[in-house]
Parts: C-alpha cells; structure tokens; sequence
C-alpha cells in the first residue's frame, strides 16, 4: 500500500512537472519521474500478486535500460537544440506546426 | 537464469525464421560503420543497403517457400495464419523498405552522420522484425522502444532548427507514452502473476478483475496508437515526416509503421481474443474512424509535401485499424502495401531535394517536374495512386482486403468510411499529380535546373525499383489469381 | 479465344511502343498509335466474326492457373460485342482527332491507347474484381489526358473528374463487396447464395450510384460538361462515346443482375432520373454559348433515354439501350470531333462568335448538319431506333411520364437546330472569312462515323442480333422476358 | 409496269440511288444529272400507276427485333397510296423540270436536286409503308428534307430561321404523333397498319379517343392546322418550286393520308372526329381571312394551302375521308400550279410583293393563262376540279354538322376573293413594277401546262379515286353545288371589282379597319402568341435554369463539398498548436479518452 502511494506521488510529481515547466530539461526529469514510478508500481503490484520474480525482475532491469537510454537521448536532443538554435524553452518550439 | 531463457525462448518464432535476415542486417550495419571509419562514406552505405537486401531476400525467401499449404481463395473466408513464418513476408517487407531508404544514398543527411544513420535504419528493420516476431509484452516493449529511440534520432539527423523542434516535440510526447507503456506493463505483468508471454497473459488476465485488465490492456494499446500515429495519438507524425531527411523519412513512415502496426495485429490476435476485450476492439474501430477523417481532412489543405503524407499517413493507419480486430492477416497486407509506397514515395522526394536545391518542399514547387525529373515524378505519381488504392496498385489490394474483411464482418459502413476517405485523399495526391505534371515550371526552377543538370544527379533507381514493385504486385494478382496477393505480401 | 486477351494487349503494346517511338521522331507516335487502333479494330472485327460463326452467345477466355475461384477471365457477348466494336471504332477516330497534337505525342497516345485497353477491359471482365479494376483504371489516362492537354481551366476539370467519378464508384466498390460476401463468387452472374430481397433494395442504390455518376444522370452530372470542355478532343471523343457507355453496361450487367428486386423497386426511380436527365440535358444545351458545353450537355439528354430504356427492364428497353449508347457513341464522337475540329482552327468555341460556317466551310458545315440531325434523332440515322424503343417501352412500363420524354425530345430538336442555324446557316462572320475546311485525317474519321449512323439508322436489326441471346436471359431473369 | 407492280421498293430504292448520284457527281456534272433527277419521281409515279389496281401483298420485313418480340417494316401499294404516289410522282416531275429553269443560275443545285430525290423517296416510304414505323420514318424524313430545302439559302438568315420553325413546329406534332404510336403499341402490341387497323373497333372508348388525338396532332403539325399552322407561311422562304412540291401538294397533305391511312382508330372515336372536324373548319375560315390581306403572293398561298387542307380536315371530320382525298388530289394539282405559277412570276418580275406587280399578263402570257386556270379551281368554279372536290367535302360536312358547313362556305366565299384579289393585281391592271417582266423559259412554261389541264380535268376522276380506295362514288348534290358556286361568284366579282383599278379602294378600306387589317396582317397574332407565351418563356427558363439550378445549386454543391472539406482540414489541421506540452498531455488525454469509451461501450 505504501508502494503505491509512493508510486502516485512519484508519478503525480512528474507529471505536474511535465504539464508546468516550461524548461525543455526539466520536462525531461519530470518525465524520467514518471517512468521510475511506474517501475515502483510494477514491481509493488508484483509483490502485491505474488509474482515470480525472476520475470519481474528483468522486466524492471529492461524498463530501467530503456529509461536510461532514453534519457541519453533526450539530453543530446537538447543539447543540439541548445547549441544550434539557443533554444531551451518550450515555448520557443513554435516553428512547426499546422 | 530461467527467465532469461523464458526471453529467449519468446524470441524462439523470430530467431527459427528470421536470424539469418537479422544477422544479415546487423553485419550490414557493422561493415558499414567500419568503413565509415576509414571515411569512404559511399561504400559504408553501399555496405548497409546490400545487408538489408540480403534480408530483404533472405525473409522473402522465408516468406515464399510454404506457401503451397497456407493459401486460401478468395471464397472460402480468409483464414488466419498466425505462425512465425506468417510475418516473414511483412518483415521481408520493412526490410526492403529500409533498403530503399539506405539506397536512396540520404543525401539529406548530414555528410559526417550519414552510414551511422543508415546503420541506425539497419537496426531500426531489425528491431521491427523483432516487433512482428514478438510472442511477450516484454519484447514488444524492448522492440518499441528501441525502435522510438531510433526514430527520434532520425527526425533530428536533418540538422535543422526544425528537425530539432520536431525530435524534441515527439521525444517528449514519446517518453510521457513510455510511461503509459510501463504503467501497462507493470498491470498486466505484475498483477498478471509474473508472466509475460502472450499465451501466459492470455491465460493470467482471465484470473484478472476486470477492471485492472481492461486498464492495462488500454494502455498498451494507447502505446501501439501512437507508435503507428493513430487519432489521437498522432500530433508527432506531420512534424516528424516533415522535418526528418526525406530518406530517412522513407523508412519512419513505412518499414517502422508496417512493423508497429504488425505488432500491434500480433498483440489483437494473441492476446484481446477474449470477450471481455470486445470493447477494445470497438474503441479501435472509433479510433480508425477518427484517424481516417482526421487524417484525410487535415492533409487537404497542407502546402508540404512531407507533412500532407504525414497527414496522409495518419488516414492509412486508420484503414489499417479497420482490418485489426478483424482480419490480422489482410491488415498486415494492407501495412506491406502501404509501405512500399510510402517509402517509395519519400525516396522519391529525397530524390527531389538532391536534384532540385532550390525546391522548398512544397507541393507547388514541384510544378514541372513531370518533365525535367521522369523518372523520380512517375515513380511519385504511382506511389500517390497506390497509396490512394487505385487499380493497378498494390495499394488497391491493401485497401480491397481489408475493406472486403470488414464488409464479411458485417461492417460495411466502417469499409463505406474507408472509401470515402479514399476519395478525399485523392483531394491532396492528386494535387501533386497535378503539380508534378499539369503545371508549368516556374521561371526560378527553370533556371537552377539548367544551372544544376551539369552536376551529377542523385539516385533514381531506388524510387523506381519501388514503383515497379508497386505495379508489378498491383498487376500480377489479375494474371495469376488473388491469392498471389497474400503470397507478395504476407502469410 | 485468344482475341479477348488481344483485344487488351493490342492497345497496350501499342501504348509501350508509342511511348518509345517519341524518340525517334514527334510524328512516330501517331503512326504507331493508328497502326495499333485498326489493329485493334481488326481484333474487334475478328471477335466479332468469331462470335458469329460459332454461333455460340459468348467468348470466353480465362486466365492461367488451376484454381478456378481465383481466376481472372474474360467474357465477351451481346452485350459486350457491340461496346467493344464502338470502342475500337473511336479508338481510330481518337489518333485521328489527335493526329496533330505536337506537345508530348509519345505520352498523349501511349494514354489514349492505355485508356482504350482499360475500357476494354471493362467491357470484356468476367468477374467483379478486375471489372472494378478496369473501371477504375479508365480514369488514370483520363485525368492525365484531360490535365495535360486539355484547354484553359483544365487542373480543376481533371481533379473534379477524378474526384467525382472516384467517389461514385467506390460506393459501387462497396456493392461489389457486398455481393461477393453474399454470393461467394467473383464471376459475374454466378449467383450461389441468393441476396436477400431486403440486402437488395440498398444493395442495388450502392451498385447503381457509380454507374450512374459515369452515365450521368441528373443531378449528378456536373463532372461531364467541366471534363468535356476541358479534355482535349480525343480525351472527349473517349470520355463521351465511350467512358459514359460504362456506366449502362454496368447496370446491364452488374447492378441488375444482382439485385433484381432492388431494381424492381428502384426502376421507377431511375426512369424518373432518366426523364428528368433527358429534359434537363436539353434545357441545359439550349442554355449554352460554348458548343463544347453544349454537346457535353446533350450527352447527359442523351444518356437519359439510355437509363430510362434500362429502367423498363424488358427485352426491347435492353436493346433500346444498346442501340442508344452506341449510337450515341458514335453521334457524341462525331460532334466533339467536329468541335475539336473547329476549335483547332479558331481557337474558340463561343457560338456568338460563329456563323455562316455553311458558307466558309462548307464540309465542316455539311456534316455537322448531319451530326445534329443524327443527335436530335432523325430516323434513318442511329439515334432513332433506341429512343423509338425507349419510348414505346418506357410508355408500356411508365405509361404518360412519356409526355416529358416527348417534350424532352422536342427540346432536342431546338438546341440543335439552333446551334446549326447560329453556327453554320447565316451570313457568314468577317472574323473567319479565310478560314480552312475540315482536315482531311478528320474528314476520313467524320466520314467512318457518319457512316456507322447511317448503317445503325437503317438497319438497327444488326445490333440487336449480337444482343439477342443475352438480352433474352437477362429480361427473363427479371420476369420481363418473352 | 410489272416490274413496277412488283416492286414496289423501286418507288423508294431509285430515289436514293439517284439522290447519291446527284450528291457525287456535284457541281460540275450538275447539268446532267439535274435530267437524270428527273427519274426519282417518275418512278414514284410509275409504281402508282402500276400499283393502281394490283392486289400484290405487303414486303415486310423485321427491322428489329428482340427476345422474340419484332418491330416489323414494311411496304406495299394500294389504292390509297397508289393515289399519292401518282400525285408526288407526277407533281414532282413537273417541280424538277421546273426547276431546271427556275434553278439554273444557282451554284447550289447539286445540293438542291439530290434533296428532291431524297424527299421522293422519303414521301414514297411515308405512303407506302404498311407498318407505323417504317412511316414514321418517312414522314419524320419528308421533315429534315422539308428542313434543308426551306433553310436552302440558308445564308439569309429568315430562310434559316424558317426552316428551324417549320421542323420544330412540325416536331411538336410529331412527338405527340410517336407517343401515339407508344400508345397503339401498348394497346395492340404491334406497330402494323393493318394490325392496328384491324384491332380499332376493338380498342377502348378512351384509348381511342387518345390514340387517334395523338395521330392527329402529327397530323396537324405536318398538314400546319391551327395552331401548328405557323410554320407554313415562313416556309415560303424556300425555293418557289420546293413549296409547289412539299409545301402544297405532298408533305403537308400527308396528315390527310395519315388519318385516311389510319381511317379506323378514328371511326372507333366519335370524340377525335369532332376535334378534328372543328379544328379543320376553324384552319379553314382562320386561314382564309389571313389569305385575303396578304401581300406578298407566297405567303397568300401558304394561308390559302392551310385553309384548303382546313376544308381536307373537315371532310375527315365528317367521315368522308375519300371526299379528303379526293380534294387532296385536286388541291395538288391546281395548288402546284398557282405556286410554280407564282415562281414563273417570281422569276419574271424579280419580286415577291403583289403590291409591286400588274399587267403581266402582257408580257407572261403562258404563266397568266395557267394561272387563272388554278385560281378558277381554286375558287371552286365549276366545271374546273376544285368545284368538284369542294362539293365533295361541303356536302359532307353539312351532313355532319350544318354549322361547321356554313363555315366552310363562308371560307369559300374567301377562298374566290384572295384568289382573285392576286389574279387582278397580278396580271391585270397597270403594272407598278420596276422591272420588265419577261416570260419563262420552256422548262417552266411546260409543267404549267402540264398541271393546268390536270386541275381543270381532274374534277372528273372523282369516281375512279374513289372506287380505288374501296368507297361509294360521291353523287354530286346539286343543292350544296349550287351555293358553293354563287358563293364562289360572289367572291370572284367582289375581288374584281375592288382591285380591277390597283391598290387605291383596298387600302382605303384597309386604312378605316386598320386595327383588323392588321391582325389579319399578323394572321391573328398567333405567330407571337406562339412566341411569347411558349419559346421565349422556355429559352429563358432553360437559362435561368442554368445559371441558378445547375450552376448555382447543383455544381456549387459539388464543389462546396470540396471547399467544406477543405475547410474542415484547415481547422484540423490548425489543432496542430506546435505546443509540446499540450502534445505531450495529449497523449495522456488519449488515453484516458480510450479508457473512457472502451468502459462505456463495456457497460
């Protein structure tokens, strides 16, 4: 039960950040903040259900690969948007669109 | 230990058929990047191309050779043929779409990124045939996600400002949606008793409460919805295909999509085969509605090219909806139709960037290239046509299948929908037709083209090797017979 | 039977080689374009004569391949026959009408060839998928043909054709669709799994509304005088002598058939479609100041008795509407050939501008005197004989509705006699004093189709000999037979 | 003769041939075959004659046919049509040899005698036909002739547009001709005469009555009865010897033929017979008062060509169609002869305008002698043959209806007047001309001899048309005669004496009834009646019809459907903000809106 308060909070202050901040980098956190409270609930569902954990146990190594990985590539994204462009704010992402 | 060799036993109907393209693919790649190393750029993409089409042949082949036992006419309804095998013709399919892609040289690209973006593509078709092949929710996350990783990467190798907006804008939205997908995952998987094969979960979610099932169930397929760019989950597509190289769009929009939207069937047929999921495969029929008015209606008045096949591309998946919860095997013919032409029609605007550098992209700037640009514009027009699922085309049967499978399920008027968005696409194809051919060149295209016919002209043959697929598999079904349809374009 | 298959590979070879022999020189093309179009005229011949001297009601060839189901196959018969023959006959005239096009020739008549092997393929498909196929197919040379080398607006006339016909025809798709699943079989006329008569009554609407945006019928006609005023004259040659005949040879041979109930219950309907395109059509050329516009207006009257022959469901109003569309075919060929004509050398078309022509021109003038005689139905001439029939049967089916045809028919008379008086009789214009007459190339293909009016006008017992048996069965299957 | 007898197909077949030749050979040898023509009708002719008493049974022949229901065609030659083929035959010999002269300096005659030929040909099909159709077509062919020979000059642009009326006008009569045909083959499921005929008595009061209205319209339009007249007088813008052949003494008197040929359908309809009866007395009276006005000498006998077939219709109202016929025959040959008359004077005084004419007598003397031989027919002054067949229809009539009888006298009365109103200013008097007349050439002059022995002596032939036709020969009622004369008298004497002194009496007469004068001048209005309440009101329908039905409504719908999606898609497409974090929310949103629908359908 605590796991999944835990888990709401997590994700709650993830994604308030994701929908409040303007800063390219900290929606990126934010979202990071949301990818690791869905691997508390995952792994606190799974001891909830009495899961294997050999199987939970990978899938939470494989969320945590991907969530790294992704993270990598969001930093890059912004730092080339940084460099190229000077660019670092939402709202400065007005280009594209129609 | 046992669950690694669970994994790789979910990888089993991949590796039984498929390795050998993998493998094909991945030496690609590497020979490729180790030529890059010593600078000698063409031979590296040269290196990557001919990888994926030894896949290419090497998954046909695959494809090709049971085909004596798992054909069905026309008349007797058309069976479900879900083995691994069954997907070799799709990933035989994203294969060669991503050597169209690799072929088409990504002239776009920047000069010192250009093979490990075609490695990237290379890896991108191995990760899709491990998305046709997945048997596990796990796998098919992996798969995804590795695919979105690449694709991200694709949109931004153009190196523009735009390019950068666009990957940035589709990284944050695909990262709120990784969350949903491990949010499904942790449901379905943790309170589903640790299990993550299809079959396994088939069978855990009915111990299930309903509720939590139908949760996680929804939020794989939100996942899948936005990985082939369905209504509402489509606002990345028109600025991504927009503003990524053209080449690489070529195999984003095709062999990427063909391959989510065949893991997407995969998932329909294996796991929402039970009654509680009927809702969900309702949900989808709405969704495919939404996508194809959406899709068509919005592409209409769009002055680029790039973002109108965005547009367009939102639309083809909703046809390629229709068919999900009803006919697995037609909706994957439907996404083999779809991305070749596709494909073929970005190779063909890849083609037009290189040759022409003062085209903006738009559609009006391609007036009169119907002349000055043959090949590259009948390779465009048919892709448009295929695409539009005109006679002819392989896209005609694409759309003929699965709009019949929907008529059979007693959904004709989701078929009526269909075709009538078919009509109105051909309100925004044929106005490039009708650039490419009925206008005149503008005095400024005129005279770079002179300027420009001196230079060495980019490669055509990609986009006409990819228009003649299109004709040749649109024609051969009449000589031959319709079941030679599912034999070009699935199993 | 191997001539069916000729009957489509002629044209499309001759379309491959047209294209290659622009290279060699800009006249090449129209040589091979009309060494392959009598080719092809010959092949109808000999399907023709083969047919006849078999005695047999049909030909039939079908594609390689053991699995019968999934075969395609072609089929020619009574109904079939005469539209394959009209179609190779405005086929020749078509080159003939484009002979001195100079702007791409290769490709011009590679898709005039093109466009005449997908018609063919209509006329000659034996099962629903590739009668779709070729149905659909007709519009791609079209809408080149009409977007590249038609006159001022023609980038809207061509979206709008393709769009519109497209959009008709998908609904037809759809009733296509739904036979299939019904009857399980695509070969035309194998009726396993009979359709429900309740299936029917949308069923029918669903076939029938392409094929009547392709006739057209009122009020869905206005793709036709755009596209026709736009296309260039071989593309209206085509789209009206033989683009338009698809769509009664649909209803024939697809709609009917399938839905014979729903056709009972829509057939007063479609008469009424059909009066009111025939009244309308005529009211509308009588409007006209652009004679392109006006022929292409009186397609639509034209086609109107066609529907309204159709929707009597008897024997007689089958072959009524045979003998209207080749008829028509061959009127609408000969005027949009004449107007081309005329538009070639005065690159106008605005009737206030002409007159006189019978003094300046006086060949060009003749047969246009006749041409309007033939479209207002003067006995003796082709027209005649299907509106007569269409008459007497659509009074047995529809009774004093026949006042409007009547009063239709008049109107046909006005707006052609007028365009005659307005344009050939009178003191001719200063502007066109020097004018030249009739080319000769036009004036040999004027003449093939003058002289097919005359034949039809005269003996129409000659088609309806090749419509015979399959008008027999079709009409009996409606309970109109005997 | 029997090769005639036999073959009758001949009457139709030389025709066609000759016309081909004609029309090949052109301009050049156009002095040769204009002889050569001359064969089109006295084969025609021919065929009569031989056809007069040959009981030789019909050619037939299937035109069409389909599931084993056949459209037959047909001809043959009876006593009926052996009449009007010796009529077109003889009369158009006479017109072609006429011609040659009346012709000559025309570059055109190729045109012109390869047209006659066809209109032989066409009449022989329209009266020898023994199937509807096969006479429908020749009379819808004697039309498009009538069309092209009116509109020969077709580069003045009256001669045009009279040729449009009179085909358009005649078409009015003929479609409501064709949906009697429809209707016949509804009711007896053939299109043959003698079937049809045979069925009549048969037919219901109802059909019958509509059936035999529907023929007569064809009838009306062709034969120009009120008010399907109007087309007759402006058709004198053709060549004078065209409206000797066509206008006077064949193709119009084919609706006479039609309803003598279709005798039956009427017989069964006392209804249809009154129409008739009244519509003809009326054309006749109409017509002759117009007549008595008119100035130019064509246009006076075209109104006197509608008020003769007027008195035809009459007597085919009363019942007496041999008595129509009869008159028929006459009106033909002395008709023929006042307007081939009239093209000699034509030809001689270079006008049309009796006003400009006088005392040509002097200088015309063949032409004036002929002349007064058919006007005095024409008056119905016996012994000549109009007085003859006249008393035929008047006797008749007055048996059927007195009150439609008196009419008619009242029209002979006026038929005497204007014959010899044009006769005195003509040929008698000063001549007010600017030109010297001169008398016609031999070619002319001999078809008017020709023809004025047949109108003086034809009068005599009553008995054999009529026993040709299988009827009682009429007893000549000496009561009926004897008004019909004095009336005839009354008219003559009147004539001359108001215009024996020129012009001066009759336009002051004209001046103190000048609002009569001037709708009689108009023939009562009913030309722009006509085309104010019906032509124009169509031509501008069918323009506002365009501008707001077809384009306005229809198209613009079809576009708007284009433009509205086209919308539609700009407002879609402007969803696309370009802000990320809405994107990003959206997909959030998505799904909760998936979860949403996915429990609200599982409910």
């Amino acid at each position: 039960m605590t796991a999944l308060v835990l888990c709401s909070l997590v994700f709650g202050v993830g994604l308030y950040v994701v929908l409040t901040r303007r800063e390219i980098i900290a929606i990126l956190a934010g979202v990071e903040l949301m990818l690791g409270s869905a691997n508390i609930l995952l792994v606190a569902l799974a001891s909830f259900a009495g899961a294997d954990g050999g199987v939970i146990g990978s899938v939470a190594l494989a969320v945590l690969v991907v969530a790294a990985a992704e993270a990598a590539v969001g930093l890059a994204l912004v730092v080339s948007l940084a460099r190229r462009s000077k660019r670092s704010r939402v709202e400065e992402l007005l280009e594209v669109k129609g | 230990m046992t669950a690694l060799a669970q994994l790789l036993e979910s990888l089993r109907p991949m590796l039984s058929i498929g390795w050998l393209a993998a493998a094909l693919a991945g030496a690609g790649a590497l020979a490729g990047l180790v030529a890059d190393m010593f600078d000698s750029r063409k031979t590296g993409i040269a290196l990557v191309a001919l990888g994926m089409a030894a896949a290419t042949v090497v998954s046909l082949a695959a494809a090709l050779l049971p085909l004596e036992t798992q054909i069905s006419g026309i008349s007797s309804t058309f069976a479900v043929v879900l083995t691994g095998a069954g997907f070799a013709g799709l990933a035989s399919v994203v294969y060669f779409t991503a050597f169209l892609s690799c072929a088409s040289g990504l002239g776009t690209v920047r000069e010192n990124i250009r093979v490990p973006v075609a490695a990237l593509i290379a890896v991108g078709a191995v990760a899709g045939q491990v998305l046709l092949g997945a048997d596990d929710v796990l796998v098919l996350f992996v798969a995804l996600e590795l695919m979105a990783l690449i694709a991200y990467a694709l949109v931004a190798a153009a190196g523009t400002n735009r390019s950068d907006e666009a990957a940035i804008r589709y990284f944050v939205q695909g990262s709120v949606v990784t969350g949903l997908a491990v949010l499904g995952l942790a449901v379905l998987i943790g309170l589903g008793g640790g299990v993550s094969g299809y079959g396994e979960l088939t069978a855990a979610i009915g111990l299930l409460a309903p509720g939590a099932a139908l949760l996680g169930v929804v939020l794989l397929v939100s996942v899948l919805a936005f990985k082939v760019g369905a209504f509402p989950f489509h606002s990345w597509v028109p600025d991504a295909y927009e503003n990524a190289p053209a080449g690489a769009a070529a195999f984003l929009s095709s062999g990427a999509k063909a391959a989510a939207i065949g893991g997407f069937t995969v998932l329909f047929a294996r796991l929402l085969t039970v009654d509680p999921f009927l809702p969900v495969a309702a949900a989808v029929r709405i969704m495919a509605v939404a996508s194809i008015l959406f899709g068509n209606l919005a592409a209409l008045r769009q002055t680029s090219v790039g973002r109108m096949l965005g547009y367009s591309g939102i639309a083809q998946v909703g046809y390629a909806l229709i068919g999900l919860a009803i006919s697995p095997r037609d909706t994957l013919l439907f996404a083999s139709t779809y991305a070749v032409a596709a494909a073929t029609a970005f190779v063909a605007l890849e083609y037009f960037r290189l040759a022409e550098p003062g085209w903006d992209g738009s559609v009006a700037g391609l007036a009169g290239y119907g002349k000055t640009h043959r090949i590259a514009a009948l390779s465009l027009t048919i892709s448009l046509l295929s695409l539009t699922g005109m006679p002819l085309m392989a896209g005609f049967w694409g759309k003929f299948f699965v709009f019949y499978a929907a008529g059979s399920s007693g959904l004709l008027w989701l078929s009526v929908v269909g075709l009538i968005g078919s009509v109105i696409s051909f309100g925004y194809y044929g106005r490039v037709i009708r650039s490419l051919y009925f206008d005149a060149a503008s005095a400024a295209i005129v005279d770079q083209d002179e300027q420009g016919s001196s230079a060495s002209l980019p490669n055509v043959w990609p986009s006409a090797l990819g228009a003649s697929v299109i004709v040749l598999t649109g024609i051969a079904p009449l000589l031959w017979g319709l079941q030679l349809v599912y034999a070009l374009f699935s199993l | 039977m191997l001539t069916l298959p000729a009957l489509i590979l002629v044209p499309l070879a001759g379309s491959l080689i047209a294209v290659f022999s622009a290279r060699r020189s800009a006249t090449a093309p129209r040589v091979v374009a009309l060494i392959a179009a009598v080719a092809e005229a010959g092949v109808a011949v000999a399907a023709l004569v083969s047919m006849l001297a078999t005695s047999g009601e049909r030909l039939m060839w079908v594609s390689g391949g053991n699995n019968a189901v999934a075969t395609s196959r072609l089929v020619a018969d009574g109904l079939s026959i005469p539209l394959v023959l009209l179609t190779a006959l405005l086929g020749i005239v078509a080159v003939a009408a484009s002979w001195r096009i100079t702007d791409r020739p290769g490709t011009h008549h590679a898709l005039l060839l093109g466009l005449e092997a997908a018609v063919m393929t209509v006329f000659l498909a034996g099962d629903l998928i590739l009668f779709y196929v070729a149905w659909e197919a007709v519009l791609i040379p079209m809408f080149f043909l009409i977007g590249g080398w038609g006159h001022e607006n023609r980038r809207h006339a061509a979206l709008k054709f393709f769009i519109y016909t497209f959009a008709g025809s998908v609904l037809m798709l759809a009733g296509i669709i739904a036979v299939v699943m019904t009857v399980r079989s695509i070969t035309i006329g194998e009726i396993g799994n009979a359709i429900p008569a309740s299936t029917q009554m949308w069923l029918f609407w669903l076939l029938a509304i392409g094929m009547l945006v392709k006739i057209p019928v009122f009020p869905l006609h206005t793709w036709l005088p755009d596209a026709h005023v736009e296309a260039p004259t071989a593309g209206s040659i085509m789209l009206a002598g033989v683009l338009l005949k698809m769509g009664g040879y649909g209803l024939m041979r697809i709609a009917i058939p399938y839905a014979p109930q729903g056709f009972q219950s829509a057939a007063p309907v479609m008469a009424g479609l059909g009066i009111a395109s025939i009244v309308y059509g005529a009211l509308m050329a009588l409007a006209q100041t652009d004679l392109k516009r006006l022929v292409a207006y009186s397609s639509v009257a034209h086609m109107g008795f066609v529907v309204l022959a159709i929707s009597t469901g008897t024997a007689l109003g089958y072959a009524a509407a045979m003998l209207g569309m080749v008829s028509h075919g061959l009127v609408a060929g000969l005027m949009f050939l004449l107007v081309g004509s005329l538009y070639e050398r005065t690159h106008t078309r605005e009737i206030a501008r002409f007159g006189g022509l019978g003094v300046t021109t006086p060949r060009w003038g003749g047969i246009f005197v006749f041409a309007a005689l033939a479209s207002l139905g003067l006995p003796g001439l082709s027209g005649f004989p299907g509106e007569l029939l269409a008459v007497l049967e659509g009074f047995g089916a529809f009774g004093w509705w026949m006042i409007i045809v009547a009063f239709g028919a008049l109107l046909g008379a006005v707006y052609n006699l007028t365009a005659v008086r307005r344009v050939v009789h009178g003191e001719p214009s200063t502007e066109w004093t020097h004018l030249s007459d009739i080319a000769p190339v036009d004036l040999a293909a004027a003449s093939l189709l003058a002289i097919g009016i005359v034949v039809i006008g005269v003996t129409p017992g000659v088609v309806m000999r090749l419509t015979d048996p399959v008008v027999t069965v079709l009409a009996r299957a409606l309970g109109g037979g005997s | 003769m029997t090769l005639f007898a036999s073959n009758p197909w001949l009457a139709v077949a030389v025709p066609v041939f000759v016309a081909l030749v004609v029309a090949v050979a052109g301009k050049r040898l156009v002095g040769m075959t204009q002889w050569f023509a001359v064969l089109a009708p006295v084969t025609a002719g021919m065929v009569g004659i031989a056809g007069w008493n040959s009981t030789a049974g019909p050619q037939s022949t299937s035109w069409l046919s389909q599931a084993g229901t056949s459209i037959e065609t047909g001809i043959a030659v009876d006593g009926l049509s052996a009449i009007m083929l010796i009529v077109v035959g003889v009369v158009a010999t006479m017109v072609v040899v006429f011609s040659v002269g009346y012709m000559a300096h025309d570059e055109s005659r190729a045109r012109y005698f390869a047209l006659l030929a066809i209109f032989t040909a066409a009449m022989c099909l329209l009266v020898m036909s023994t199937s509807l159709v096969t006479l429908f077509i020749g009379w819808e062919l004697v039309g498009a002739c009538s069309y092209l020979l009116i509109g020969f000059w077709y580069r003045k642009a009256s001669a045009a547009s009279a040729a449009m009326k009179a085909f358009l006008t005649t078409r009015v009569g003929d479609v409501g001709m064709l949906l009697g045909l429809a209707l016949l083959w509804k009711a007896t499921g053939s299109l043959d005469i003698a079937v049809i005929t045979g069925a009549a008595p048969g037919l219901a009061a109802g059909t019958a009555t509509l059936a035999a209205l529907l023929l007569f319209m064809g009838a009306a339009g062709k034969s120009a009865q009120f008010p399907l007249h109007i087309w007759l007088p402006d058709a004198m813008e053709g060549p004078t010897p065209v409206s000797a052949l066509i206008h006077a003494a064949t193709m119009v008197a084919a609706g006479v033929f039609l309803i003598a040929r279709m005798w039956p359908v009427f017989d069964a309809s006392e209804a249809a017979r009154t129409v008739v009866l009244w519509i003809g007395t009326f054309t006749a009276i109409f017509a002759a008062t117009v007549a008595c006005v008119q100035t130019d000498i064509k246009k006076v006998l075209a109104y006197s060509t509608i008020s003769q077939l007027g008195f035809m219709f009459a007597a085919l109202g009363a019942g007496a169609w041999g008595a129509a016929m009869f008159h028929l025959v006459t009106h033909a040959a002395f008709k023929s002869l006042l307007f081939l008359g009239s093209g000699s004077v034509i030809h001689g005084a270079k006008t049309q305008d009796i006003r400009e004419m006088g005392g040509l007598a002097r200088f015309m003397p063949v032409t004036a002698a002929t002349w007064i031989v058919g006007a005095v027919a024409l008056a119905g002054i016996p012994p000549l043959s109009g007085f003859f067949s006249k008393d035929a229809v008047l006797a008749s009539v007055l048996h059927a209806s007195p009150l439609a009888a008196s009419v008619l006298f009242a029209a002979s009365l006026l038929t005497a007047f204007y014959a010899f109103r044009v006769t005195s200013l003509v040929f008698f008097g000063k001549g007010r001309g600017t030109t010297v007349a001169h008398e016609s050439p031999l070619s002319m002059t001999a078809p008017l001899v020709v023809l004025a022995v047949l109108a003086a002596t034809l009068g005599f032939m009553g008995d054999p048309i009529m026993t040709a036709l299988g009827l009682e020969p009429e007893i000549l009622s000496f009561a009926v005669a004897g008004v019909s004369v004095m009336v005839a008298v009354l008219g003559l004497c009147s004539a001359c004496a108001l215009y024996v002194n020129g012009l001066g009496q009759a336009s002051r007469l004209s001046e103190r009834f000048s609002a009569l004068h001037r709708l009689l001048l108009g023939g009562w209005g009913v030309d722009a009646l006509v085309q104010r309440v019906f032509i124009a009101p169509v031509i501008r329908f069918a323009g506002a019809l365009y501008v707001w039905l077809d384009r306005l409504i229809i198209d613009r719908a079809v576009e708007g459907v284009g433009t509205g999606s086209q919308f539609i898609g700009r407002f879609m497409a402007n969803l696309q903000s370009g802000e990320t974090d809405v994107y990003a929310s959206l997909a959030a949103v998505g799904f909760i809106v998936l979860m949403g629908i996915v429990l609200w359908i599982g409910r």
